[in-house]
């Protein structure tokens, strides 16, 4: 398997449907436990990466994940935004000025972007916020030469849907206590999306 | 949702050129961006001051832009933080050479786009400087969370700082003393009404017509506690107990206090409201050297109200008192 | 009925309280009234001004005493005139010597109530005249009827006949340039939302959810017309061809624009509003000295607005520009 | 028949217990066509004239005419308030000194009271006010010496019911132009309360 900007572009592109789908379900999962706009700002992020991707052409990986990393810097807003936005801009500094990613380099990729959400947002793990999604999935398959993409998913599945029973300890639904326990986070449901995305295209293309 | 606007997505650039139409001489914007800045920004020799935050709580934070308080506001999306281009111009756009001060309410999203905006304006040769703003005792501090909300405090951290920076104070001093500001500010809210969120089109929450909700914040966020209805004095006493927890007043301290309206509560509710108060603060023999009645960090049309109380000293007594020149506070 | 009060029988009683409590420098109550007075009132040597109504529109009208717009304000219940007797308070509290102008919002009640007081003043040989507000023309104008209620524009009355005052104006001269105001300022609101006066608990109308209603007053009374909700421009239109249809404002001509919020509209929509409204205000090429957006005259807690647009001449230019120093409107 | 501070009293107490049960009817149908408080400040008003009579004791109807009148002036508000208040205040000027009144002197009494209504108010018939009962019903009566109290509570009743289908010209009714027709004016229908009162006492008296 290797990964080009084709590969991107219909990841990206599957994000993007994703996002756009499931709007109203992100938007509602932070109105439980956050500011209910969620939905709103992924989907204002998505919609803007979908002309930059239908304008402009893109030589290697890299370059499309910097641009992309811009446009989520500037159109999110909230807290998603500089953590999406601060995951793609590592992402295409990992990925460099190579054409092609092997299923390890592109896993390496992924894990600087998860890095940069540790850094940005300084969460761990069980806080009940995106990076109960990044860590553990990644962690899981580090080292992998190749990927079982509906053990990929389902293990993306699984890790969002357990941040239901989390105590919140960042980002806005920390506010609630307690109350915050019962509720799926919703960042870590666009992060699902993003690799369930990942993983319907990399398995229809292998 | 029933609001009087055109189109939901054009909501925060319509209210911006509605604001720089209304105030041609003191507010100008920032061409392709959701800045606005003082007429004459930058003032040159002055630190200058960047606030701003989601839009849905005017008048903040544009209604504070001018002569004593702000030189920049930044407006985001309705409840959303605004990104780290946009703050960045509005850095750019109010640095008279002492450097600017950021201005952030401690929301995870505010505080990533505000620093990373610094880290641009840094990387350009600007010295920025930052304070979070946490006033909000409802969310309980701890150093294993983010920590508390900025609220309707944040009005006297504007204030404050921004008498500071219009005497010729370095960033340094003007730093130090909103974050004096920020130490010795703290708040809580409660409604009795939700709000709705343009573009979501639905309210943050439900409350039946005999319910409250106590330590809301002012992003149409739930609150910590749901009560059944109770009159002002009970409301006022509530809210006091839980800043008095937190600051332990003691008698004959001055203090200046903030009622601030969310949204959509009459003004004779609020003075009502500080009638009861201002009982609750007699009797705890505290010195009220200022009070600020009206709607100044509102959440859409939520229906509530948040007391907020400043223990003053010398220097904070007399910035609170100095002359400001905006919008929607003057002085 | 959800609102922040102790008790439906204290509210006015409270509020007044709660606003001198809030502002002990600046107002002070006439024992046993309901009656705000400057601080230092009587001001000797300047015609005093007086007006008031029923309570509900805060900060209308305890919130423009002070040097430059009121010298004492009448509060009545809740929507409800103020009686003689407390209007003659107001006058004896603050004649300097000049005599005191009486502002009046033309309703039957309030006409009736305040000329009592007038003629009880009189007896006791103190100068009194009166100006009556009725700058609505959601409302016909005739002779055969009470005629046009008064709504926002009697901020702009109470700030230039405030600003003559001060100059040392004599009373007919102060009482001249409020009827030249008067003459010259028109309004016409709409809201989305009714309100409820707390001692009935029940709102003044009902609207559906996809209904606004055109021409509303500021008692919670329906409005002229019902229409289905429309985006703001197309409100703007109509309120600004309403105005236009009586004040013929031709191109080039000096105004000056209020947009008032009911009491729930967020500041974010009033400018919503601007935005839209001053696309047509520029369409006509008329130019807009001077915009005031705000809640100024209220109606509890209705959503909605009004727009108010006043013809300038040289001296109402002056007026309105000059200083006032009131709790809720500074210049 | 003589009418004295005693019929007076009844009288007054009568229009007390009118109003205090009828203060949500007064209420709604101010609501339709005004404000709403019509029936608030009128119970506000009687309340305050009890706890008056309660307290104080009257030699002649004039006297408590005039306290009552001060009373209505000083806590109704609105425009109600000045234009009871005048009338009873007028009223009481008419009655003088007198102790006892008879039928046809209490029927001057009451006109006295009119005219206050309209020199204060200027309405005239049919415009939709409580001059619409006051009016009408005392010319009806003009120059008896006798009255039968059915036919005036009968004929009270018929010119408020009569107010319905006017189109207001005075009072805050009139800014809903056409819109105030087929709701019964507020102001007439305490008028009426007054009258029926009235009617209660004197005929029980008789
Ligand atoms: N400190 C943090 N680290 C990682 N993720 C976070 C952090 N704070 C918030 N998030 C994520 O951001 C999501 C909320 O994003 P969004 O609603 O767009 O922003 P906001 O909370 O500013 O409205 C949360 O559900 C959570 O997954
Ligand atoms: N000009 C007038 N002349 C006679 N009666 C009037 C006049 N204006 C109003 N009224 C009466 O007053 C009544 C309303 O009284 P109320 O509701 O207490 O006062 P407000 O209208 O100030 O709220 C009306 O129903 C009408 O009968
Ligand atoms: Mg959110
Ligand atoms: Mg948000
Ligand atoms: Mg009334
Ligand atoms: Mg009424």
């Amino acid at each position: 398997m290797k990964i080009t900007v084709k590969e991107i572009e219909a990841w990206l592109e599957a994000f993007r449907e994703e996002i756009t789908a499931h709007k109203e379900e992100l938007s509602d999962l932070d109105q439980a436990i956050g500011d209910g706009d969620h939905g709103i700002n992924m989907a204002r992020g998505v919609k803007e990466m979908h002309n930059l991707l239908e304008t402009k052409s893109f030589q290697v990986p890299g370059e499309i994940l910097k641009a992309v990393s811009m446009v989520f810097i500037g159109k999110i807003g909230g807290a998603a935004g500089p953590l999406y936005g601060s995951a793609f801009m590592k992402m295409a500094a990992e990925a460099g000025t190579k054409e092609a990613l092997s299923a390890e380099e592109f896993l390496g990729v992924l894990r600087a972007g998860k890095s940069a959400i540790v850094q940005r947002g300084k969460a761990e793990t069980g806080e009940k916020t995106m990076v109960d999604v990044w860590l553990p999935l990644l962690k899981k398959f580090e080292g992998k030469q190749e990927i079982d993409w509906d053990d990929w998913e389902n293990s993306a599945e699984e890790l969002k849907n357990n941040t239901k029973e989390m105590h919140a300890k960042k980002g806005r639904a920390a506010y609630l206590g307690a109350r915050s326990v019962g509720h799926i986070d919703p960042g870590a449901t666009s992060s699902y999306y993003l690799f369930k995305a990942l993983a319907d295209t990399l398995r229809e293309g292998s | 949702m029933k609001k009087l606007i055109n189109d939901v997505e054009q909501i925060v650039d319509e209210m911006l050129n509605g604001m720089t139409a209304a105030h041609p001489n003191e507010l100008r914007r920032l061409e392709d961006t959701t800045v606005l800045v003082r007429k004459d920004a930058p003032v040159q020799g002055k630190v200058g001051i960047v606030s701003g935050g989601g839009s849905g709580h005017e008048p903040a934070h544009a209604g504070f832009v001018g002569p004593g308080m702000l030189d920049a506001a930044v407006a985001g999306e309705v409840f959303t933080s605004p990104t780290p281009d946009q703050v960045f111009e509005a850095i750019k756009a109010v640095d008279g050479g002492k450097g600017v001060l950021l201005i952030i309410k401690n929301y995870t999203g505010d505080v990533m786009n505000f620093e990373m905006a610094g880290e641009m304006a840094e990387a350009e040769g600007i010295n920025v400087k930052q304070v979070v703003v946490n006033d909000d005792v409802a969310v309980e501090d701890s150093s294993f969370t983010s920590g508390r909300r900025g609220i309707a405090g944040t009005v006297l951290v504007h204030k404050i700082a921004g008498a500071k920076a219009a005497e010729g104070a370095s960033l340094e001093e003007v730093q130090q003393t909103a974050e004096g500001v920020i130490k010795n500010v703290k708040s809580m809210g409660m409604s009795l009404h939700p709000c709705t969120v343009p573009a979501s089109g639905k309210p943050g929450f439900t409350l039946a017509e005999n319910e409250m909700e106590i330590g809301t914040g002012i992003h149409g966020e739930p609150g910590v506690e749901r009560t059944e209805l109770k009159p002002a004095k009970e409301v006022a006493q509530i809210l006091f107990d839980k800043i008095q927890e937190d600051m332990q007043l003691q008698k004959g301290e001055e203090i200046a206090v903030l009622i601030n309206g969310l949204g959509s509560t009459p003004l004779m509710e609020l003075y009502v409201m500080n009638h009861s108060v201002a009982k609750i603060l007699q009797q705890h023999e505290l010195q009220v050297e200022e009070t600020i009645v009206g709607e100044w960090m509102t959440s859409l049309e939520m229906a509530g109200a948040s007391l907020t109380i400043l223990k003053l000293d010398e220097e904070r007594k007399k910035l609170l008192h100095a002359p400001a020149d905006t919008v929607a506070f003057k002085r």
